[in-house]
C-alpha cells in the first residue's frame, strides 16, 4: 500500500465510505449529516490535489496503475490516470464540496440526499481512474442512478419525466455503446484500456464500433439534437444536482471521445468527423438562438451548456492539439463555469423559489455581491478573455480552422450569441430598477454561498489568466493521442501537432495585382 | 520595471478600487486610481519622450524588423507548437499608444473626481475606469494576436460596464449589451483572423508573423480554401482582421454602437468613446500594417469603408440633437479618416491622427461634460444656449477643442490647431494614392470636413450662443429643430441612481439660472487637454508626417512606412491642400448662418426636406434595418428551435411520441394476455406451429 | 410390408389424435373437464408413438416410456380434477368463459 | 388386407372418431364414455403393437381408474348443462388453419419416417422375442428403472398429498355416526325415570 | 438387465436426492402426527433439509452417471442444484410470516414444496428423456398444488387451474417431441441420444422432436409464446408460491433446456439456435411491452421474470461455453434478485393486507425506508443499471451473444432492457416520488434480513460474491464442454 498504488483506490472508494457512515447515522441528526458529508468531499478533494500534485505531467502514460484480475474472466480490477483523466478527478473532486454546501439547506430526506451524492461521488471518480473496458461502463452508466434519484426525489415540479426523459435518453444511447464493448473485448481479448489503446481493431468494425459510442457519448455530452434531456433535467434537478450534471456528468461524454473514439477507432474518426461538426456547428449555432429566447434561467443555461459542448466536440474531432487541448479545458472551464452559474441560480432560487427571469431584475442593488459573482461567471460564459471560457473555445476554434474552415466559421457565431444571452440575461436579472416588491427584502451572498462561490471566481480568473496548469497536465497526453491519431489516419503528426505549418498551396504571384504587395513585403522597415 | 509599472498600475488601481472600494470608502478609491493612474502616465511619458526627442526607445533591441522592447510576463498558452508567451512589447506605437491612453485616462480619472462627485457607487466608478484603462494597455502592449484578442475584449468588458453603469436605466444597460454585442461581431472576424493568420503564418505572435508575411515576398503569396472559395490567404486574413478593427472602432455597419454608447456617464464617453477604445482598431491595422501591405484587396476595402464611415457619421452629426451624440458621430466619422489613411498606406499619417485627435476629442468630450454638469445633465441643445457668459472656462475649452476638430490652420504653413496638420495629412494622403478609389476617399473626406464643421459650429452655437432655451426659461418656445417630441432626453441621474424617475430635479425647472462653472479639479484636465489639442499637431508633425527619414527613424519599424505615399501627399497641388480649409470655412461659415443670423432656417430647412432629416435623424435608419434583418430573425429562429425542434419535433414527436408508441404497443400486448384458458393455449399452439414451420423452412428441410 | 402395419400409420393415428386433443382445448369453450380430457388425448397419441416406435425399433425404452407416461397421467388427472373440484366450489361453474378473473 | 392391419384399421378408426366425439360432444359424460372408447380401442392399438403390458395397463388404469374418476367428476360436480354455452366458433376457422398446419407437419413426420436398418434392434433396450412382453417389462422395471420408479412413486403420492389438501375438509356442524359413542352410552346417562301423573300429559 | 445399483457408496453422485426423498417422507410423518398449529416446525425442518442437502451438494461433490445412465452429476448441475435448493429454501423463508394469511400455513405446503425441489433435483440431473420427464413431472404436479394451496381462494384456484391445463398441455408437446426423438434415434438416453445425432444427421421427425420438446420447457420457463400462464398464475397464486414458482422451478427448467441444447442437441446447434433466438426476443419484446400496462405488482413481476427469462436466453443463443457460463451467472443473479424483492413485497402490508397494485406503494419510502430502499435497488437491478448486480448478469450474457455474432439479437435485447426500464423505473417513482397513502405494518424479522443480505449482495456484487461466482460458473459450465 504505498501513495502509488493506493491513492486512485481511496479516491474512488472514499465518497463510499462516507456513504456508509451515514447510513448508520441517525435520520434526525442532520447538522451531523451534513459535516459528515462535507468533511469526506473535502477530504476527497484534497487527496485529488495530492494526487494531480504527485501526477508527472511530462509523462503521457498512464500513473498510479494498478491492474489485477478482478471478477471472471473479463473485468479487472486497473485504475490508473493520465494527463487527460486526472483533471476530471480533480474537478470532480472539487466540485463535490461545492455541491454538499449548495445543498446545506435542504431539508427533506436528508440522509438519503448525502448518500446519493456520497455515491455519485464514487461513481463520477470512478469514470474517469478506471483502466477496464467494463468498469468504465459500470461508473459511467452507474452516474443514471443517483443523478435519476436526485431529480426525482428532490426536483422541482415537473421531476418526474425529466427524471425519466433523463434516465431514457442516456440510457437507450448507452446500451449500444455497451455491446461496441463486447465486441472490443471479442476483438482485442481484454477489457484493458491500456491494451486496448494499442490494439488496432479493423476499420470495418471501427464504423459500428465508433457509431455505436457515439450513441451513448453524443446523448451524455448532449450534441445537438441529442440533448432535448438537458434542458429538463437541469430545470427540475436541485441546485447541486444541476451542478453536478452540468460540471461533471456532461463531461463523460467528452472524456468518452478523448478516451476511446479517437484513439481507439481513429479510421473511423476521420470519417465521421463531417458529421460531428456539423453537429456541433449547429449546437453552437441553433442552441445559443435557442438559449437567446429563454424565459427561464436554469433552461437559458442549459441550453449555453449544449452550445459549449458543441465547441468540445468540434476541438476533439479536429484531431489536432490545439482543438484536443481546448476541447480538454473547455471541458473542465466549462465544468467549473456551468457548475457556478447552477450555483448562482441556486442563491436566488433559494431566496425566491423561481427561475422565471421575469421575477427578477434589478438585484445588484441588494446583492452587489452576488451581482458581482454572477458577472464573473456569466463573462466566463461568453468566452471572455480573462476567464477560463476563453482559452477553451479559442483553442478549439484555432485548432478547427486548421481542418475546416466553415467549421470554424459558424462556431465563430457562437461568439456572437453567447454574448447575447447571456447578457440579456444578466441585464435582466441582476440590472435594471429593483421595482418588484417581492425582491426588495431579498438578501446578499451569505457567508456559506460566498465559501463555495468565490474559490470558482478565483478559478475562473486564474484559469483565463494563466490556462499552464491545465495544459500542461494534459499536453504530454494528448500530443501523443494526436500522434497516434495522426499515424492512423495516415495525416503527418507534425502537422497535426503545428510542428510544421500546413502545406500550403503556393501560387506564383500574378503579374500586376500582387506586384506591389510584393514590393512592400519586399522591404522591410528594418531600422 | 517601468513598463510593468505602465501596465499594472491601473489594473492594481481597479482592484482595489473595485473589491475594497466598499470598505475603504469612495474618495480614497479615487485618490488611489487616480494616483496610479498619474503614475502611470508620467511613466509613459518617460518612456515616449526619448522616442520623440532622444536616441529611441530605452532597452529596445532591434531584431532587424523592429526596435523593439520586449519584457515577458508570464508563459502562457503552449499547445503544440503555439508557444505564446505573456510579453509587453513597446515600440515607438505602442509608446505613442501608452502616452495617449495614459494620459487621457489619468485626465479623465481627475475629471471624474468632480463629475462623478455625487454618485453613490463611485468606488465602482473608478475601478471600472483603471480596469479599462489596463484593458487598453494589455492591448496596445500586445505582444501576439491572442494577447491584443484579450486586451481588445477587456477593452469590450470595460466598455460594457461603464455604459451600463447607471444599471437602473433600461436604456443604459441597452446600450451596454448592444455595444459588447455589436463589438462581439467584429470579434468574431478578429477571432477568424487570428486563426488564418496561425494557419498561413504559423504564428501568432507578431514577430513570427511579421517574419512568415516578409517571406511571402520570396515564396509568393498563398492561398487558401476558405468556406467555398479558394482564396488569397492574407486578403481574407487582413479582411476578417479588419472587421475586428470596423467593430471596435465603429465604422460603417458596425457603428451602431457608438452614439448608444453615451448612456454612460461622460467621462467614460471620453476616455473610451474619443481618445482610446475607438482607435483600438486603428491601432491594430497599424500594428499589423506588414500584413495589410501583404493584401491591396484588403487595404482598398479599409479605405472605402473608413472614408463611408467619415462621411456618413458626418451626416448623420449634422442633425442631432443630443451634445455628446453630436460628438460621438464625429468621433465615428474622425476614425474613418484614420482608417482613410491607413488604407492608403500612410500609416504614419492615420496614427498621427489618433493622436491628435485624442486631445482635442477628449477636450470636446470633457467639456460637454462640463456643460452637462453646468446645466444639471441636461444634454439636449434645444435647451441649451447662451451659455457662454455662464461658464467662460468651459466655453473657451470647448472652442479650442472645436478649432482643432475642424482643422483651423493656415496650409502651407506651420500654423494650425492639432487636428489640422493631422487632418490635412490623411486628405492629401487620400488625393496621392489616386485612382478611383483614392478620388473617392479624398471627395467623402472633404465633404465629411465640410459636416465636420458645420456641426461642430452647430453644437458651439446653440450651446453657447444665442439666447438661453430650456423649458422653464422659455416657456415653450420653438425649438430650432423639429421632431423634437420624437426624440428622448439623456439625462445623467448622478446622484440618483437607485430611482429611474429622474423627473424631479430640485434645479432641473431653471437650469440655465443654476448654470456654474465646474470646479477646478474638472477644469485642469481641460487645461491640458487643450495644450494638446493647440500643440500635439505642430510639435509632432515631423515625426509622423513631415519627413520620411524621419518617420522612419520615429517609428524605428514598428509600423510600415511607404515612402511613396508620403512623398506623394506633400507635392499634391495646391488646391488640395487647400480643399479642407475651405470645406472647414464654408462649413463654419452655414453653421453662423443657420444658427446665429438666421435661426429658422433649420427648421425650415427640415420642414422642406423630411425625408432626408428623418433618414439623418434615425442614423439612416440602421437600428431598425439590424433589427429586422438580425435580430428579429435571430429571436425568431431561436423560439422556431426552440417551440419547433427541441419541443415539438424531437420531445413531442420523437421522444414522446416513441413513448405514446410504447403504450399502443403496451396496450395492444396487454389485450392479448385475456385471462381466457383458450386463448392462452391458442397462443402456445401458433407459437408451435410457427416454430416447426420455422425450424423446417429456415433448417432447409422442406 | 406394404400390406402390414407400418410405422406410418401409427404416426398417423397418433398425429390426428394430438391435433384432435390440440383442438380441444382451444375450440371448446364450454367446460373444463373437456379440455382435461383433449389433454388425456394428447398423452394417448404420445403413448401411441411410444408403443409404435418401440414395435419398430425392437426396443423395450419405448414401452417403458408409455408405462411411465400412463402413471404419471394417472396422478396428472387426480390432480387436475382435485384442482378442478375446489374451482367449482369456488366460483360454483367450470364454464371455461369463466375461467378469467385475472387478466392483462 | 390381412387381419392384424384390418383390425388396426377398425381400432384406429374408432379412436378416432370417438376422440372426435370426445371434444365435441354436449353432455360432458358422454365425452367421458367417448374417451373410454376411446382408450378401449387405443389398447387394441397397443396390443397390435405388441405390447400386451401396455394395453392392459391402459384398460385397467385409465379406464378402469383415470376415467372413472373423470365419470366422477363430471357426475358430482354435476354441471347445469342448459347453462353451458354452446360452443362458440368465432375462433374456429383459424383454429382449423393452425390446427390444420399442425396436422400437416405431423403427417409430415410420419410420412417420411426413414429409419437405418441397423438402428433396429439397436436401441438402448432391444426387446428380447423370447420373453414375454411383460415379464421383459418386469425385469427391468425394478432393476434398471428403479429410479424411474421410485421417480413415478413420488409423482403419485404428490398427487395423493395434492388430492387430500386440495379437497379434504373437515366440515364443523355435520351430525356423525360414532360407533364407539353409541357403544359406550350407558344407562345411566341416557335412560331418566320420570313419574307421570295420571291424567296429565308430559 | 441389472442395475448398477450395488450399495448405497455407489450412489454417491445420487445421495442428495436420496437424502432429499428420505427427509420428505419423514417430514410428511411428523407433519401427520404433531398438531396443526405447530406446521411451522415443518417449514422450519424443511428449511434445514434444504440446507442440509444443499451442502451435500456444495461440500460432497462426486461426479458420474448413476442409475443405468438415468441420472447425471456434474458441476454445472451442481451449480444449478445450489440455486434451485437455495431458491426453493429462500421462497420457504419468505412464506414463513403471516403464513395463514397467505394460505400456506399447512405442513403440506412445505412438503410438496419439498417434493417439487427433489423434482427439481432430478430434472436439473436427468440423463434420460424419462428421468427427465418423471422428475418435471415431479416438480409440475407439486407446483399445480401449490398453485391452487389457498384453496377458499377463487383466484388462487383459478391460478391452480390455468397452471394445470395449460402444463398439462405442454407437458403433452413435450412428450410429443421425446416420442419423436425416441424414435428416430432409438435412445432415450441423452449421451447416446447426442452419438446417434451425430452419426444419422437431421431429419423433420428430429427436429420437430427438437422442436416439441424445446417448446415443453419453454412454458417451464415461461418463454414467449408459452408464457401466458404466468401473469395469471403469478397473480393469483399466494405470495410465497409465487416467489417459489419464480426461482426454483425456473433455474431447473432453465438447467435442463442448456443441458439439452448443449449436450445432446450440440451436433445440430444451428437448428435450436433459432428457436432460442426466436424465444428469446419475443421473450424479451413482450415482456418489456406488457409489463409496462401492469398495476398488479405480482403481475409486473411475472412479466419482469419473462422479460429476464429472454435475456438469459440471448446467452444460451450464443452455444458457446461463455453462453453458458452466462446463464448460469444470470440465473444465480436472478435468484438473489428475486429474493430480494419478493422479501420487499411481503414486507410491505397495509392494515388492508399485502401491497397488490403499483400505486399502492406510493410513499413507501417515507414509511418504511428500508424496505423502499431495497426495492429500489432491486429494481435498478433488474434493469441491469450498473453498479449493481443485474448488470454483470447482462453483461455476461450479452458478451456471449456478441462473440456469436449475434448483434441483431443483442441490440434487439439492448433496446429490449430500455423498455423494461420503463416499468422498474414507475416501482421506483411510486415509492420515492409519489407521497404516501397508506400505513404500513411492521416487517417481520426474517424478511428484514433476506432483505438486508440480498440488498447488500446486489450492491456489493462486485466485491463480494462476483468473482466467486463468475469462476464457479466457469467451472459449471466447462462440465459440458
Amino acid at each position: 500500500m504505498t501513495f502509488e498504488n493506493s491513492i486512485l483506490t481511496i479516491l474512488t472508494w472514499l465518497p463510499v465510505l462516507g456513504a456508509a457512515i451515514l447510513m448508520f447515522t441517525p435520520k434526525t441528526a442532520l447538522s451531523a449529516i451534513r459535516w459528515i458529508s462535507l468533511a469526506t468531499t473535502l477530504v476527497v478533494f484534497v487527496l485529488s490535489l495530492a494526487l494531480w500534485q504527485a501526477f508527472d505531467a511530462s509523462s503521457a502514460g498512464f500513473q498510479f496503475v494498478v491492474n489485477m484480475p478482478w471478477i471472471g474472466d473479463t473485468i479487472g480490477y486497473r485504475v490508473g490516470v493520465d494527463g487527460i483523466s486526472v483533471l476530471f478527478v480533480v474537478l470532480t473532486a472539487l466540485l463535490m464540496p461545492a455541491a454538499v454546501l449548495a445543498s446545506w439547506d435542504v431539508d427533506s430526506r436528508v440522509k438519503e440526499y448525502m448518500i446519493v451524492f456520497l455515491v455519485l461521488e464514487t461513481l463520477m471518480i470512478g469514470v474517469f481512474t478506471t483502466l477496464d473496458l467494463a468498469m468504465f461502463y459500470v461508473f459511467f452508466e452507474g452516474t443514471l442512478l443517483p443523478m435519476f434519484l436526485i431529480i426525482g426525489i428532490w426536483g422541482g415540479s415537473a421531476r418526474i419525466q425529466a427524471s425519466y426523459k433523463f434516465f431514457f435518453y442516456t440510457f437507450i444511447g448507452s446500451v449500444l455503446m455497451l455491446l461496441a464493448m463486447m465486441g472490443m473485448y471479442w476483438d482485442a481479448g481484454t477489457t484493458d484500456i491500456i491494451r486496448l489503446l494499442g490494439h488496432e481493431f479493423p476499420v470495418g468494425m471501427q464504423t459500428w464500433l465508433w457509431l455505436a459510442f457515439f450513441a451513448s457519448l453524443a446523448v451524455k455530452m448532449p450534441m445537438w439534437p441529442f440533448h432535448r434531456w438537458l434542458p429538463e433535467a437541469h430545470v427540475q434537478a436541485p441546485t447541486a444536482g444541476s451542478v453536478i450534471l452540468a460540471a461533471i456528468l456532461l463531461k463523460l461524454g467528452g472524456y468518452g471521445f478523448l478516451r476511446f473514439s479517437l484513439p481507439m477507432f481513429p479510421e473511423a474518426s476521420a470519417q465521421f468527423a463531417n458529421f460531428v461538426f456539423v453537429l456541433s456547428v449547429a449546437a453552437i449555432i441553433l442552441t445559443s438562438l435557442v438559449a437567446l429566447v429563454q424565459t427561464d434561467i436554469k433552461k437559458l443555461i442549459a441550453y449555453s451548456s449544449v452550445a459549449h459542448m458543441g465547441f468540445v466536440t468540434m476541438g476533439i474531432f479536429a484531431g489536432n492539439a490545439l482543438g484536443i487541448q481546448g476541447a480538454m479545458f473547455q471541458m473542465i472551464s466549462h465544468g467549473i463555469v456551468s457548475g457556478a452559474l447552477f450555483l448562482c441560480v441556486g442563491v436566488i432560487y433559494d431566496r425566491m423559489h423561481t427561475r422565471e427571469i421575469s421575477a427578477y431584475g434589478g438585484l445588484v442593488e441588494r446583492m452587489p455581491q452576488y451581482a458581482f459573482a454572477f458577472m464573473v461567471f456569466t463573462m466566463a460564459n461568453v468566452g471572455l478573455p480573462g476567464t477560463s471560457g476563453f482559452v477553451g473555445e479559442f483553442l478549439t476554434m484555432i485548432g478547427v480552422f486548421q481542418v475546416n474552415t466553415w467549421v470554424a466559421f459558424g462556431a465563430a457565431f457562437g461568439v456572437i450569441f453567447s454574448a447575447g444571452y447571456a447578457l440579456w440575461l444578466y441585464r435582466r436579472v441582476i440590472f435594471g430598477a429593483l421595482t418588484k416588491d417581492s425582491l426588495k427584502g431579498i438578501l446578499d451572498l451569505n457567508l456559506r454561498e460566498k465559501v463555495v462561490l468565490y474559490p470558482l471566481i478565483v478559478l475562473t480568473v486564474v484559469f483565463g489568466f494563466y490556462p499552464a496548469p491545465i495544459l500542461d497536465t494534459t499536453a504530454a497526453a494528448v500530443d501523443n493521442l494526436v500522434a497516434q491519431y495522426s499515424a492512423s489516419i495516415g495525416a503527418d503528426p507534425a502537422v497535426a501537432l503545428a510542428d510544421e505549418r500546413a502545406p500550403l498551396e503556393y501560387v506564383a504571384p500574378a503579374e500586376g495585382a500582387a506586384q506591389p504587395a510584393d514590393d512592400h513585403a519586399a522591404e522591410p522597415a528594418a531600422h | 520595471m517601468i513598463i510593468q509599472a505602465i501596465v499594472f498600475l491601473p489594473l492594481i488601481g481597479a482592484l482595489v478600487a473595485g473589491l475594497l472600494g466598499r470598505s475603504i470608502g469612495h474618495r480614497p478609491s479615487e485618490f488611489i486610481t487616480t494616483g496610479l493612474l498619474l503614475i502611470a502616465a508620467v511613466l509613459s511619458w518617460v518612456v515616449f519622450i526619448p522616442v520623440a526627442f532622444g536616441d529611441g526607445l530605452v532597452g529596445a533591441v532591434g531584431d532587424g524588423h523592429a526596435a523593439v522592447l520586449k519584457v515577458e510576463v508570464m508563459r502562457w498558452i503552449q499547445v503544440g507548437d503555439m508557444d505564446l508567451r505573456w510579453i509587453l512589447r513597446v515600440d515607438t506605437l505602442t509608446a505613442v499608444m501608452l502616452v495617449v491612453v495614459n494620459t487621457v485616462s489619468a485626465l479623465v480619472h481627475v475629471y471624474s473626481i468632480g463629475y462623478m462627485e455625487e454618485d453613490p457607487h463611485r468606488s465602482r466608478f473608478f475601478a471600472y475606469l483603471s480596469l479599462f484603462t489596463f484593458a487598453m494597455l494589455m492591448l496596445v502592449t500586445a505582444d501576439n494576436f491572442l494577447q491584443m484578442f484579450f486586451g481588445w475584449e477587456g477593452v469590450g468588458l470595460a466598455s460594457y460596464l461603464l455604459i451600463g453603469f447607471w444599471y437602473t436605466r433600461p436604456s443604459a444597460t441597452a446600450a451596454a449589451m448592444k455595444a459588447f454585442i455589436v463589438n462581439r461581431v467584429g470579434d468574431f472576424g478578429f477571432a477568424l483572423g487570428i486563426f488564418g493568420a496561425f494557419m498561413v503564418l504559423g504564428h501568432i505572435d507578431f514577430d513570427g508573423a511579421f517574419h512568415a508575411a516578409d517571406e511571402f515576398a520570396v515564396t509568393g503569396l498563398p492561398v487558401i480554401q476558405f468556406l467555398a472559395w479558394e482564396l488569397d490567404a492574407m486578403t481574407v486574413v487582413c479582411l476578417l482582421l479588419f472587421m475586428g478593427a470596423m467593430g471596435k472602432s465603429a465604422q460603417f455597419l458596425l457603428h451602431t454602437w457608438l452614439p448608444d454608447a453615451m448612456e454612460g456617464p461622460t467621462p467614460v464617453s471620453a476616455l473610451i468613446h474619443a481618445a482610446t477604445m475607438v482607435t483600438a482598431g486603428v491601432f491594430m491595422v497599424a500594428r499589423l500594417s506588414p500584413l495589410f501591405e501583404t493584401s491591396p484587396v484588403a487595404l482598398t476595402v479599409v479605405i472605402v469603408i473608413g472614408a463611408i464611415t467619415a462621411f456618413f457619421a458626418a451626416t448623420v452629426g449634422l442633425v442631432q440633437n443630443d451634445i455628446k451624440r453630436v460628438i460621438a458621430y464625429s468621433t465615428c466619422s474622425q476614425l474613418g479618416y484614420m482608417f482613410v489613411a491607413l488604407g492608403v498606406g500612410a500609416y504614419s499619417a492615420g496614427i498621427f491622427h489618433l493622436f491628435t485627435h485624442a486631445f482635442f476629442k477628449a477636450l470636446l468630450f470633457l467639456g460637454a461634460g462640463s456643460v452637462i454638469h453646468a446645466m444639471h445633465h441636461e444634454q439636449d441643445m434645444r435647451n441649451m444656449g447662451g451659455l457662454r457668459k455662464k461658464i467662460p472656462i468651459t466655453y473657451a475649452m470647448m472652442m479650442i477643442g472645436t478649432l482643432a476638430l475642424t482643422g483651423v490652420g493656415i496650409p502651407g504653413t506651420n500654423f494650425g490647431f492639432a487636428g489640422f496638420f493631422s487632418k490635412d495629412a490623411i486628405i492629401e494622403s487620400a488625393y496621392a494614392y489616386g485612382g478611383n478609389v483614392g478620388s473617392l476617399a479624398f471627395w467623402l473626406l472633404v465633404v465629411a470636413a465640410l459636416f465636420t464643421s458645420f456641426y461642430s459650429w452647430r453644437l458651439v452655437h446653440l450651446t453657447f450662443h444665442g439666447s438661453p432655451r430650456d423649458p422653464q426659461h422659455h416657456g415653450e418656445g420653438p425649438h430650432p429643430d423639429p421632431a423634437h417630441a420624437a426624440l428622448e432626453s439623456h439625462d445623467e441621474p448622478i446622484n440618483d441612481s437607485n430611482a429611474d424617475d429622474h423627473g424631479d430635479h430640485g434645479h432641473h425647472g431653471s437650469a440655465y439660472d443654476h448654470a456654474h462653472e465646474s470646479p477646478n479639479v474638472m477644469l485642469v484636465p481641460l487645461y491640458v487637454l487643450a495644450v494638446g489639442a493647440v500643440l500635439a499637431g505642430v510639435v509632432f508633425y515631423g515625426m509622423f508626417f513631415h519627413d520620411v527619414e524621419h518617420i522612419e527613424h520615429f517609428f524605428a519599424g514598428s509600423i510600415y512606412v511607404d515612402h511613396q505615399i508620403i512623398e506623394d501627399a506633400h507635392h499634391v497641388p495646391t488646391w488640395v491642400k487647400w480643399s479642407a480649409t475651405i470645406a472647414m470655412i464654408i462649413g463654419f461659415a452655414s453653421a453662423w448662418y443657420m444658427y446665429i443670423r438666421r435661426p429658422d432656417v433649420p427648421g425650415r430647412l427640415a420642414a422642406s426636406n423630411p425625408g432626408l432629416y428623418q433618414f439623418l435623424l434615425n442614423k439612416w435608419y440602421f437600428d431598425e434595418l439590424y433589427n429586422t434583418i438580425f435580430v428579429k430573425p435571430a429571436l425568431w429562429i431561436g423560439n422556431a428551435v426552440w417551440k419547433g425542434f427541441d419541443d415539438w419535433l424531437v420531445d413531442g414527436k420523437i421522444a414522446e411520441g416513441l413513448g405514446r408508441r410504447v403504450q399502443n404497443v403496451t396496450s395492444w400486448v396487454v389485450k392479448l394476455q385475456s385471462g381466457y384458458l383458450y386463448h392462452y393455449a391458442f397462443a402456445m399452439l401458433i407459437g408451435i406451429a410457427a416454430l416447426l414451420t420455422w425450424a423446417i423452412a429456415a433448417g432447409g428441410l422442406i | 410390408m406394404g400390406l402390414e402395419i407400418g410405422l406410418g400409420h401409427y404416426l398417423t393415428v397418433a398425429a390426428i389424435l394430438f391435433t384432435l386433443g390440440v383442438f380441444g382445448i382451444f375450440i371448446n369453450r364450454k367446460n373444463i373437464i373437456v379440455i382435461l380430457m383433449s389433454v388425456e388425448l394428447i398423452l394417448l397419441a404420445v403413448n401411441l408413438n411410444l408403443v409404435a416406435f418401440s414395435a419398430h425399433l425392437q426396443d423395450l425404452q419405448g414401452q417403458v416410456f408409455a408405462m411411465m407416461i400412463l402413471t404419471v397421467a394417472a396422478a396428472e388427472a387426480a390432480i387436475g380434477l382435485a384442482i378442478l373440484v375446489i374451482f367449482y366450489r369456488n366460483r360454483g361453474s367450470i364454464a371455461v368463459e369463466d375461467v378469467n378473473m385475472m387478466k392483462g | 388386407m390381412t387381419l392384424p392391419l384390418f383390425f388396426f384399421y377398425v381400432f384406429a378408426a374408432i379412436t378416432v372418431a370417438s376422440a372426435f366425439m370426445v371434444i365435441s360432444a354436449r353432455n360432458p359424460v358422454h365425452a367421458v364414455l367417448f374417451l373410454i372408447l376411446a382408450f378401449v380401442n387405443a389398447a387394441g392399438l397397443f396390443m397390435l403393437a405388441g405390447a400386451e403390458f401396455l394395453a392392459l395397463l391402459l384398460i385397467v388404469v385409465y379406464v378402469g381408474a383415470v376415467a372413472v374418476l373423470f365419470l366422477f367428476v363430471v357426475m358430482m360436480i354435476d354441471v347445469d348443462f342448459a347453462e353451458l354455452k354452446s360452443g362458440l366458433l368465432a375462433y374456429a376457422p383459424i383454429g382449423m388453419v393452425v390446427g390444420g398446419i399442425l396436422f400437416l407437419e405431423l403427417l409430415l413426420v410420419a410420412g417420411s419416417f426413414v429409419i437405418a436398418p441397423e438402428v433396429v434392434g439397436a436401441g438402448g433396450l432391444p426387446i428380447d422375442v423370447t420373453m414375454e412382453n411383460t415379464r421383459a417389462l418386469g425385469q427391468v422395471l425394478y432393476t434398471r428403472y428403479v429410479f424411474l420408479f421410485q421417480g413415478a412413486a413420488a409423482v403419485l403420492l404428490v398427487a395423493m398429498i395434492g388430492a387430500i389438501v386440495l379437497t379434504l375438509r373437515h366440515r364443523t356442524g355435520i351430525k356423525r355416526q360414532s360407533t364407539a359413542a353409541q357403544l359406550g352410552r350407558k344407562p345411566s346417562e341416557t335412560v331418566r325415570n320420570v313419574k307421570v301423573k295420571s291424567g296429565q300429559g308430559l | 438387465m441389472n442395475s448398477d445399483v450395488t450399495d448405497f457408496a455407489s450412489l454417491a453422485p445420487a445421495h442428495p436426492e436420496v437424502l432429499m426423498a428420505l427427509g420428505v417422507l419423514v417430514l410428511l410423518l411428523v407433519g401427520v402426527v404433531i398438531n396443526k398449529e405447530r406446521s411451522a416446525l415443518v417449514s422450519w425442518l424443511s428449511v434445514g433439509l434444504l440446507a442440509a442437502t444443499g451442502l451435500l451438494v456444495m461440500l460432497q461433490p462426486a461426479d458420474g452417471v448413476v442409475f443405468n445412465g438415468l441420472f447425471i452429476a456434474d458441476s454445472f448441475g451442481r451449480f444449478m442444484k445450489v440455486l434451485v435448493i437455495g431458491g426453493a429454501g429462500l421462497a420457504l423463508i419468505l412464506g414463513m410470516s403471516n403464513a395463514e394469511e397467505n394460505g400456506v400455513h399447512k405442513y403440506e405446503y412445505s412438503v410438496l414444496a419439498l417434493l417439487a425441489t427433489l423434482g427439481m433435483m432430478v430434472m436439473v440431473s436427468a440423463n434420460d428423456l424419462m428421468s427427465l420427464y418423471v422428475g418435471l413431472e415431479l416438480q409440475s404436479l407439486s407446483l399445480y398444488v401449490m398453485a391452487a394451496i389457498k384453496r377458499d381462494d377463487a383466484r388462487a384456484s383459478e391460478a391452480g387451474l390455468k397452471y394445470f391445463v395449460l402444463g398439462a398441455l405442454s407437458s403433452g408437446l413435450l412428450l410429443y417431441g421425446a416420442s419423436l426423438i425416441y424414435g428416430f434415434t432409438g435412445h432415450t438416453n441423452l449421451g447416446e441420444i447426442v452419438v446417434a445425432i451425430a452419426n444419422e444427421g437431421r431429419s423433420i421427425g428430429l427436429i420437430f422432436g427438437v422442436v416439441f420438446l424445446l417448446a415443453g420447457i419453454a412454458f417451464k420457463i415461461s418463454a414467449v409464446p408459452f408464457h401466458m400462464w404466468t401473469p395469471d398464475v403469478y397473480e393469483g397464486a399466494p405470495t410465497p408460491v409465487t416467489a417459489f414458482f419464480a426461482m426454483a422451478p425456473k433455474v431447473a427448467a432453465m438447467t435442463l433446456m442448456i443441458r439439452l441444447v448443449m449436450d445432446t442437441f450440440a451436433p445440430i446447434t444451428s437448428d435450436w439456435q433459432q428457436i432460442v433466438i426466436f424465444l428469446s426476443i419475443a421473450s424479451m419484446v413482450l415482456a418489456a411491452f406488457a409489463a409496462i400496462g401492469q398495476q398488479s405488482i405480482k403481475r409486473l413481476i411475472a412479466y419482469s421474470s419473462i422479460g429476464h427469462v429472454g435475456f438469459a436466453l440471448v446467452g444460451l443463443s450464443s452455444g458457446t461455453q461463455v453462453g453458458v457460463e452466462g446463464v448460469a451467472i444470470y440465473m444465480a443473479i436472478y435468484v438473489g434478485m428475486t429474493v430480494a424483492l419478493f422479501a420487499c413485497v411481503l414486507s410491505l402490508r397495509t392494515d388492508k393486507g399485502y401491497v397488490e397494485t403499483i400505486d399502492d406503494l406510493a410513499g413507501a419510502s417515507k414509511a418504511r425506508p428500508f424496505v423502499a430502499a431495497v426495492m429500489a435497488i432491486v429494481m435498478f437491478s433488474l434493469i441491469g443499471l450498473p453498479p449493481l448486480a443485474g448488470f454483470f448478469a447482462k453483461w455476461q450474457v450479452f458478451l456471449a451473444a456478441i462473440e456469436a455474432n449475434l448483434y441483431v439479437l443483442s441490440v434487439i435485447g439492448m433496446l429490449a432492457s430500455a423498455v423494461s426500464a420503463f416499468y422498474y423505473l414507475r416501482v421506483v417513482k411510486v415509492m420515492y416520488f409519489d407521497e404516501p397513502k397508506a400505513e404500513f405494518a411492521a416487517v417481520p424479522g426474517e424478511l428484514n434480513v433476506l432483505m438486508a443480505v440480498f440488498g447488500f449482495l446486489i450492491v456489493t456484487f462486485y466485491f463480494t460474491v462476483g468473482n466467486p461466482l463468475a469462476s464457479w460458473a466457469h467451472t459449471a459450465a466447462g462440465s459440458l464442454f
